[in-house]
Parts: structure tokens; sequence; C-alpha cells
């Protein structure tokens, strides 16, 4: 039981964001509002920032900033005492890029509206193809 | 240890997710989609990762719902799934 | 639809759980993903740069190459949505308020206008004004989210923030003035003209860092270049550089979030929104 | 000067903002700045070429930090040649689109210049960097500027085209992420070459399997191999012809260059070829996809559609060069980027003029275009011969290559289906040759009795660039034998 136990917790993030990620993916594909495809494409974009981020977790590591005493007194600054940074830093890329696109996708689904007054993709097949 | 806040965290994310692709409203769908990032972020910040969890508050909960709601304001609130 | 759907979201499921099996443990600090490069940048950020936040240092510094793309990204969506969404017609009626009574004049005849001003106000024709008590707390609250803004900019080397976060706080102020006052207030303090300069600078600020520092004999985005241009002691000098570029980023991402916000929800009209 | 290889990426990133500057200052100064920008990239990229094919590998090393703590240039002679080709495409499209952007953008052009220099930005730093990471970025440069740019061509179709775009490119986009992710989970590093050293004789690892399958998919998806192809045909039927033009002999190719880069650099054919056996499955992929793109672009009515459902099949060949695995496959995959992206600039370029004209390119429209516009018909016709590969131009060579690869391997398949694409990429032109020659215009008829038709060809600074590019096919074949000598082989090596 214990066994299974720390397998659980040594991997549910990872099982987790792999869920998070199905449930992001089939929204985007499946959906048929175009406005809750933008919506499961940005989960799927946050659950990849959930993986990186998650990779960069260590156990009893603090936050990546020293605080002043230790710089004070040129203290030996120990890796195992911050969380990766590296991780932090590609995802903070990683969010902009989301909040581009999604900010872009938003200007288009109004664009779109603007021109055919629908935003279910059935709608607009039936209208593309009557034209 | 921090893995039982953690749990279920993760848990009510994955619930705010699947609500908000399922809602048939969709200014409904922009609030869940705000509690979903504001969740993201407190998950991120229990792994300790507080600079990405600033940004997607800042961001994720901040101004893509208002960009979410001002699209909505100028589509419409209602979908068919 | 559905049923494709379905079977690619559980294919690429089970690949991605196939991956995941011979992953170290969660938060094992010995997993080679925190051993290789990432232990330099935490043993060594503070000798290197002098700035405590080792985030901050990376994104701006060792990886700072990516970060002026990324800041890229987001004026490339800016200058998207303006592309895509601006429309410079006039529209043809006007509502004003008259403020005195109350009563709202509807104007249909595009040429004349009334002076806006103590006795007529403008009107909305989709988005009723909030009433005095959102549009007082608002005006309380602007300046403290704006100084807050500048904070997390400048201390973006010291605590979590930077450049990024901080210019979406500050374009989330003046989005809060458009929805607590109605649009027009906004496009009027803020030209559009002075947005598009100020994202297009702010990215500009960035690069012309990096190229500064190619005149001064550097490669690209070697801020310890710079040195005899900054003044202070010059170990600092790349925590000086970060700043420069974070200032940078902070203008861009102001004016875009800016920028993308009228144009959505005014239909690029620039007249009317939430 | 050492600080060429910064200056290729640098010089059009710097131009294009300073024109999204001065469109809010004085207009008409965009378009010089951003010709500059373009000008100045593509003579660095010669310069660095130049000295790569001299003096071996370049590296340079962003912000001063060495790899794999900061972001590194690694430029080798197969880096060097596609530059020169994304730099020099665009420079001279800018100079042969312009006429055609004011008039099909309007007042909205000036600033949709610095758009078009950032999606060159992108594409070079794509093709420039040895970081995996960095790499991602600038392929979410490319893909943002590109839904930016589709969107601003058919005001009806061309904002759904590029929403759709937007959703699978994001989708690839994301796999390559996650595809990454999985590989610095295994290594902790993100430089190529480092991750190179550090999964070697990883051969059961199922990480650095699925970290290969997604990386590889994600790119697949990006690139529009065969059943990921949804996005490209409308994405570039509705865009504006300046960015058709570029995006369609630039995008598809570098992505077939990242893909063969992260075959060879980082996986290593070792990997690929020894440990996975996924040859055959992705020949068999590529002859589907040479098949289903010749076949689809048989239905066709519009002109343009037709040109997209061409580049499909093209990528199939490609695809199945490199993952032939061996030296003459992947010696024509290479060779078949370089060509491919001039015929397909070609293409573009002669289609481009008749848009410029006769505005719709429906296959009916094109009635009588051979009196109206003769050099760009010339032009056509050229690029139609490379595409078909007809022997002196360098369609032909690219596409021996393959079929010696193929047949070296044994995969008979693959070599039948390039033939085939062939005779179909034949019957195509010639139907619109037909059409072109021996049908009478629409206002025609009153021509053809008296007299020869009315010339109203294009203006002189698209047909120019039109008939250079076209002239430059027959070249580039005549010295394929050279390029393979000094750029590929010694890539291979």
């Amino acid at each position: 039981m214990s066994d299974v136990l720390s397998l659980i917790i040594a991997k549910y993030n990872y099982w987790l964001y792999v869920i998070l990620m199905m449930i992001g993916l089939y929204g985007m594909i499946a959906k048929n509002n175009l406005i809750k495809k933008v919506v499961g494409m940005n989960i799927f974009q946050t659950a990849i920032i959930l993986f990186y981020v998650s990779i960069g977790y260590k156990t009893n590591a603090s936050i990546p900033i020293i605080t002043t005493a230790d710089t004070a007194h040129g203290v030996v600054v120990r890796a195992a005492d911050y969380i990766n940074p590296l991780t932090s830093c590609l995802m903070l890329t990683a969010i902009v890029v989301s909040v581009a696109t999604f900010g872009y996708a938003m200007a288009l689904a109004v664009r779109i509206y603007q021109r055919y007054q629908t935003l279910e993709e059935d709608e607009l097949r039936m209208r593309l193809s009557e034209e | 240890m921090h893995w039982p806040i953690d749990i279920v965290v993760l848990t009510f994310v994955i619930f705010c997710a699947i609500a908000a692709l399922s809602v048939k409203d969709l200014l409904a769908t922009a609030i869940l989609f705000g509690a979903y990032s504001f969740l993201m972020c407190l998950l991120w910040t229990i792994m300790g990762a507080v600079d990405v969890a600033f940004t997607e508050a800042s961001v994720g909960a901040g101004v893509s719902t208002v960009f979410f709601v001002a699209a909505i304001f100028r589509t419409s609130r209602r979908t068919k799934d | 639809m559905r049923v494709i759907a379905f079977i690619i979201v559980c294919l690429t499921g089970a690949l991605l759980l196939y991956g995941t099996t011979e992953f170290p443990d969660w938060g094992d600090p010995k997993s080679p993903a925190s051993l290789h490069v990432s232990n330099y940048y935490i043993e060594k950020t503070y000798e290197d740069t002098h700035a405590p936040n080792f985030v901050t240092a990376v994104v701006t510094d060792y990886r700072g190459f990516d970060t002026m793309f990324e800041t890229a990204v987001i004026f490339t969506a800016g200058l998207g949505c303006f592309l895509l969404l601006r429309d410079f017609r006039e529209k043809k009626e006007h509502y004003y308020q008259h403020i005195p009574t109350g009563v709202i004049l509807h104007l249909k005849d595009e040429k004349k206008s009334l002076p806006v001003g103590k006795e007529f106000g403008y009107m909305d024709k989709e988005w009723v004004p909030p009433d005095l008590i959102n549009k007082t707390v608002c005006r309380i609250l602007i300046p403290f989210i704006q100084i807050y803004a500048l904070y997390v900019v400048a201390h973006g080397d010291y605590s979590p923030g930077g450049g990024f976060q901080g210019g979406v706080i500050f374009g989330s102020s003046l989005i809060l003035l458009a929805i607590s006052y109605d649009l027009k207030t906004l496009v009027k303090r803020i030209k559009e003209r002075l947005l598009g300069i100020f994202a297009a600078l702010g990215v500009l600020i960035y690069a012309g860092t990096g190229v500064l520092c190619l005149f001064m004999g550097g490669n690209f985005l070697d801020y310890g270049k710079l040195a005899p241009l900054l003044p202070g002691h010059s170990d600092h000098i790349r925590a000086y550089g970060m700043l420069v570029v974070e200032i940078g980023v902070g203008i861009a991402v102001m004016a875009v979030m800016t920028i993308i916000y009228i144009n959505i929800v005014s239909e690029g009209r620039h007249d009317e929104g939430l | 000067m050492e600080n060429y290889p910064a200056l290729i990426v640098v010089a059009p990133f710097i131009t294009g903002l300073l024109a999204g500057l001065f469109v809010w200052i004085e207009k008409r100064l965009s378009y010089p700045i951003v010709l500059t920008g373009l000008f100045v990239s593509a003579l660095s990229a010669i310069q660095v070429l130049i000295r790569v094919i001299g003096s071996g590998p370049i590296q340079y090393k962003l912000g001063g930090w060495s790899p794999p703590i900061g972001i590194e240039y690694r430029i080798d002679l197969l880096n060097a040649m596609v530059l020169c080709l994304v730099s020099g495409v665009a420079f001279l499209n800018l100079i042969a689109s312009y006429k055609s952007a004011l008039k099909e953008i309007g007042d909205r052009a000036s600033s949709y210049f610095t758009v078009y220099n950032l999606f060159i930005t992108g594409l070079l730093g794509v093709t420039i960097t040895g970081d995996l990471f960095n790499l991602y970025v600038l392929i979410e440069i490319t893909s943002l500027t590109s839904y930016a740019q589709v969107a601003m061509g058919d005001r009806d179709r061309g904002p759904l085209a590029s929403l759709n775009y937007i959703f699978i490119g994001v989708i690839g986009a994301s796999f390559y992420l996650l595809g990454v992710g999985y590989l610095y989970m295994y290594t902790g590093s993100l430089n190529m070459a480092d991750v190179a050293v550090l999964i070697k004789g990883s051969q059961g690892s199922s990480t650095v399997l699925t970290a290969f399958i997604l990386c590889i998919l994600g790119i697949w998806i990006k690139m529009a191999l065969f059943p990921f192809h949804v996005w490209l045909p409308n994405a570039y039927t509705y865009s504006p012809v300046i960015f058709s033009r570029v995006v369609a002999p630039l995008m598809t190719k570098v992505m077939v260059y990242i893909m063969i880069r992260l075959m060879i650099t980082v996986f290593g054919y070792d990997y690929i070829f020894n440990t996975l056996h996924l040859s055959e499955a992705v020949v068999w992929l590529a002859t589907i996809a040479v098949l289903a793109g010749g076949v689809m672009a048989l239905a066709q009515k519009n002109l343009k559609k037709m040109l997209t459902y061409i580049i499909v099949s093209e990528i199939g060949y490609m695809v199945g060069g490199a993952w032939m695995g061996n030296q003459l496959g992947m010696t024509g995959a290479i060779l078949h980027i370089f060509n491919d992206a001039l015929m397909t600039f070609a293409l573009f370029l002669a289609v481009g003029n008749m848009v410029y004209r006769i505005e719709k390119v429906d296959i009916t429209d094109l009635k009588g275009l051979f009196g109206k516009m003769p050099w760009t018909m010339g032009g056509f016709v050229l690029a139609a011969f490379s595409i078909i590969g007809v022997p002196p131009t360098c369609g032909f060579f690219s596409k021996w290559y393959l079929i010696l690869g193929a047949l070296e391997k044994g995969a008979y398949h693959f070599a039948a289906a390039l033939i085939v694409s062939s005779l179909i990429c034949a019957v195509l032109f010639f139907k619109v040759f037909e059409i072109c020659f021996f049908e009478s215009g629409s206002h025609g008829h009153e021509h053809s009795s008296h007299g020869p038709a009315v010339i109203e060809e294009a203006p002189v600074s698209m047909l120019v660039i039109s008939g250079l590019v076209s002239l430059s096919l027959i070249v580039a074949g005549c010295y394929s034998g050279t390029i393979v000598n000094t750029i590929i082989l010694p890539f291979l090596k």
C-alpha cells in the first residue's frame, strides 16, 4: 500500500498534466464554437507549462531568489536549496506566447463574427458552401 | 510536504477546465477560465515558481479574461456546446 | 468528429504517459533536469550578475535573446490586431447626454456634433457607463496600480516580477480606466499614435541595447561591455543592463495590451466599448 | 568582422521595428528602411556562407555566454545555404511585390512591412540557432506573423483561414515544446550539440523516444506533411500576394530543414535508422503524401490553390528523401530544399503577376493569357517545367538524386510515386498552358480576329525579378553538381 502511495505521490503531477492536456486537445478538436476552441487551446498550453514547472520543482527547496542575508556574508549558494530557475524562465516565454496567440485569436473571432454573424463551426461551413 | 495541497488544487484545476469547456454560456466560460488560471497560479506558487505564477496571475487571470469578455461583448454569449 | 478527436486525444495521452514512465520522481533534487545547467545558474548567477532573482537573471541575461523575441511576439500580436481590426471610418450616429437634465440626445447626422463639456457628455449606444461609485473607486485605485506596476518593473531583479508583469499591470490599469469611465476617455488621454510608438519603441530599446553592445565591441546583448556608458560599480553592470531591458519590455507590453483591448472591444473603431 | 552571424537576424529585426516606429511619424520611410535591413541581412548571409565554405562551421555566443549556459548560433554548410536562400528570396520578393502590396493592402501596407520583416527574422532565426528552446520561440514568431499576414488577404475568407491555421499551428508548436521538455527531462540541457552528446547511448529510453516522436510530429504538423496538411491550402490561397510569394517557397522548406537538423544533429542517424527502424513507415507515408498532393491538385479550380497542393506533394519528396537513410536520399532532400524554394518562388512570382492584372486566378480566368502577359507566362512555363522535372532545369537534378536514393534502398514505391507525381504535374500544367494559349480571352474575341492581343504586362519591377528567378532555375540546374560537391557532400561527411 505504501508503495502505491509513494508511486502516486511521485508521479501524479505528471499524470494529471497529461489529463489536462488531453482535455485541452479534445476541446480544441471537438468543440464546435470557435471561442471554446480557443479556450481549449489555452488549457492545452497551460498544461504544458504545468509540465515544465513540475520538472523544475525540488522537494525542500526554496523559491529562486537569494535572500540578502546569504549574499552579505558570502555564504556559498547550494544548488539543492533553490528550485530550478531555468524552467521558470522558459515558461515565462511560453506564457507570453500563449497570451499573444490568445489575444490575436480573440481579435480574429471578432472579425469573423462581424462578417458571418456566427462563431459556430457548422454554421460557418454552411455559410461558406452557400457562397 | 506540499503534496496534499497540491493534489487538492490539481483536482480543482481539472474540474475548472472541464467546466469551462462544457458550460453553454460563454460568459460563464470566461469566469471559469479565470478561476482555472488563478488555481493554476496557486499551484505554481506551491511549487516555488513564483515568477511564472506572478505572470499567470497578471496575464491568465487578469488580462486574458478582459480580452475574453471584450470579445464576447462584441460577439455573442450563445453557444451550442 | 468527436470520435476522431477522442481517438487522437487518447493516442496522444498514451504516448505522453508512456514517456513519463521513466521519469525521476516529482521533486527529486537529483533528477538530470536539475543537475546539468540549472546548477550553474543557481550557484554562479549572483557572482556573474549581482541580481538576486535567478529567474530574472536567466530571462534577461543568460537567455536574453529568447526574451527579445518574446517581446517581439507580443508586439506582433498587437500589430496584428491593429492591422486586422482597425477601422478608420467614423460611426454615423452619436449619442449625447444632457448632464443637468439627464436627457439622452440622439444625433443622426454624422457631420454635426455637440460640444462635450459641462453641459453635454458622451453616451455609448451599447453600454451604459458605470455609476459614480465605480468611477470614484477606480479613480483612486488607478494611480496606486500604476505605481505598483512601476515597482514591479524596477524591482525585477530583486523580487518576483519584471518588465513583462509590470507592463501587463500597467496596461490593465489603463484598461480599468476604459472600463470604469468609457473608452473615449482612454483614447482621449492616450492617443493611438502614442501607443503605437511606445510598442515599437519598447522592443527597440531591447534590441538597441543589444546593438549597443555590438558597437562596444562585445557580442550581441553582452551587457558586460556597457560598463563605460553606465554609472555605478562595474560589478553591477549586468544588473543595470537587465534593468534597461526590462524597462523596454515593460513599455512595449503596456502599449500592446492596451492596443489589443481597445481594438477588440470597439471592433477597431475606437469609439465605444465596455 | 566577427558579428556577421548576429547581423543576419538582427538587421531585419531592428529595421522591422524601426519601420513600425516610423509608421506613426513618416509613413514613406518604412519601405526603404525595411528594404535596407533585408539587404544587409542577405549580404551578411553571403559573407557567412563564404566563410563557412572556407574555414568550417562558425559559432557565435549570444550575450557572451558560452553554451550550454547561454544561447549560441552554430552555422555549418547546411545552415549557411538555407540562410542565403531565405534572405535572398525575402529581399527579392520585397522588391518584386512592392506594387502589388500597395494595391492589395492599401494604406495599411506601411505597417504591414514590419510584420513581413519580423516573419523573415523568425525564419532566419529558426535556421541559424543552435538552441532547442530558442528554436521554439522563433517558430512562434514565424507562426504569429504568418497568422497576421494570412488574415490580411481575402477580407472574407482570410480571418477564418487564419484562425484554423492558429489551431493547427499551436498544436504543432506545442508538441515540439513538449518534445523539448522531455529531452530536457532526460538531459538537463537545451543546447543542440550538448543534448546530442548527452543522449548518446540512450537506446531503450522511453523518454527519449517520446521526445523524438513529439518533436518530429510537431515539425510535421508545422510543415504540412500529408495528413496534417489541412491548414495549408486555405492559408496560402487567401493570403495577400506578397505573403504567399514568400511563405510558399520558404516556410515549408525551413521546416524541412529543422527536421533534418533534428535528425542529424540532435538525435543522430544511428538512433533513428539503427535503433528505431522507422525509415520504412515514414517513406510509405511520404509516398502517400506525394500521391495525395498530386491527386488533390488535380481537383482544384483555382490556380493558386492548385499550386498549394503541389507544395504538399513536394513536402512528401523531401521527407521521403530525408528518411531514406542513405546518403543519396539525404543529398536529394537537401538539394530539393534549395531547388524547390527557387521553383516555388518562380511559380508564385508569375502567379502574383497574374493576380496583379486579372485579380481572380480560377483556371478558366486564364484564357488568352499568353497573348496578354507573354513575359509572365514565359517565367511560369519555365518554373512549371522545373516542377515537372524537365532536364536542364534544377527540378530534374534533385528528383534524380531522390530516385537514385530510393532505388539504392529498394523503396521502389517511392520512386514510382515520384514519377507518377511528375506525370500528374505535367498533366496539370499542360492543362493550364492549353487554356492560356489556345483559348482566347474573355474580351479577346475582338482582338483575335484582327491582329495580336493587347499586351497588359505587370509592372517592370515585378517582371524583371520574375524573369531573373525563372532563368536562375536553369542556372541552378547547371550548377547543381557544384552545390552538391561544395555544400551538401562535405556537410554530410
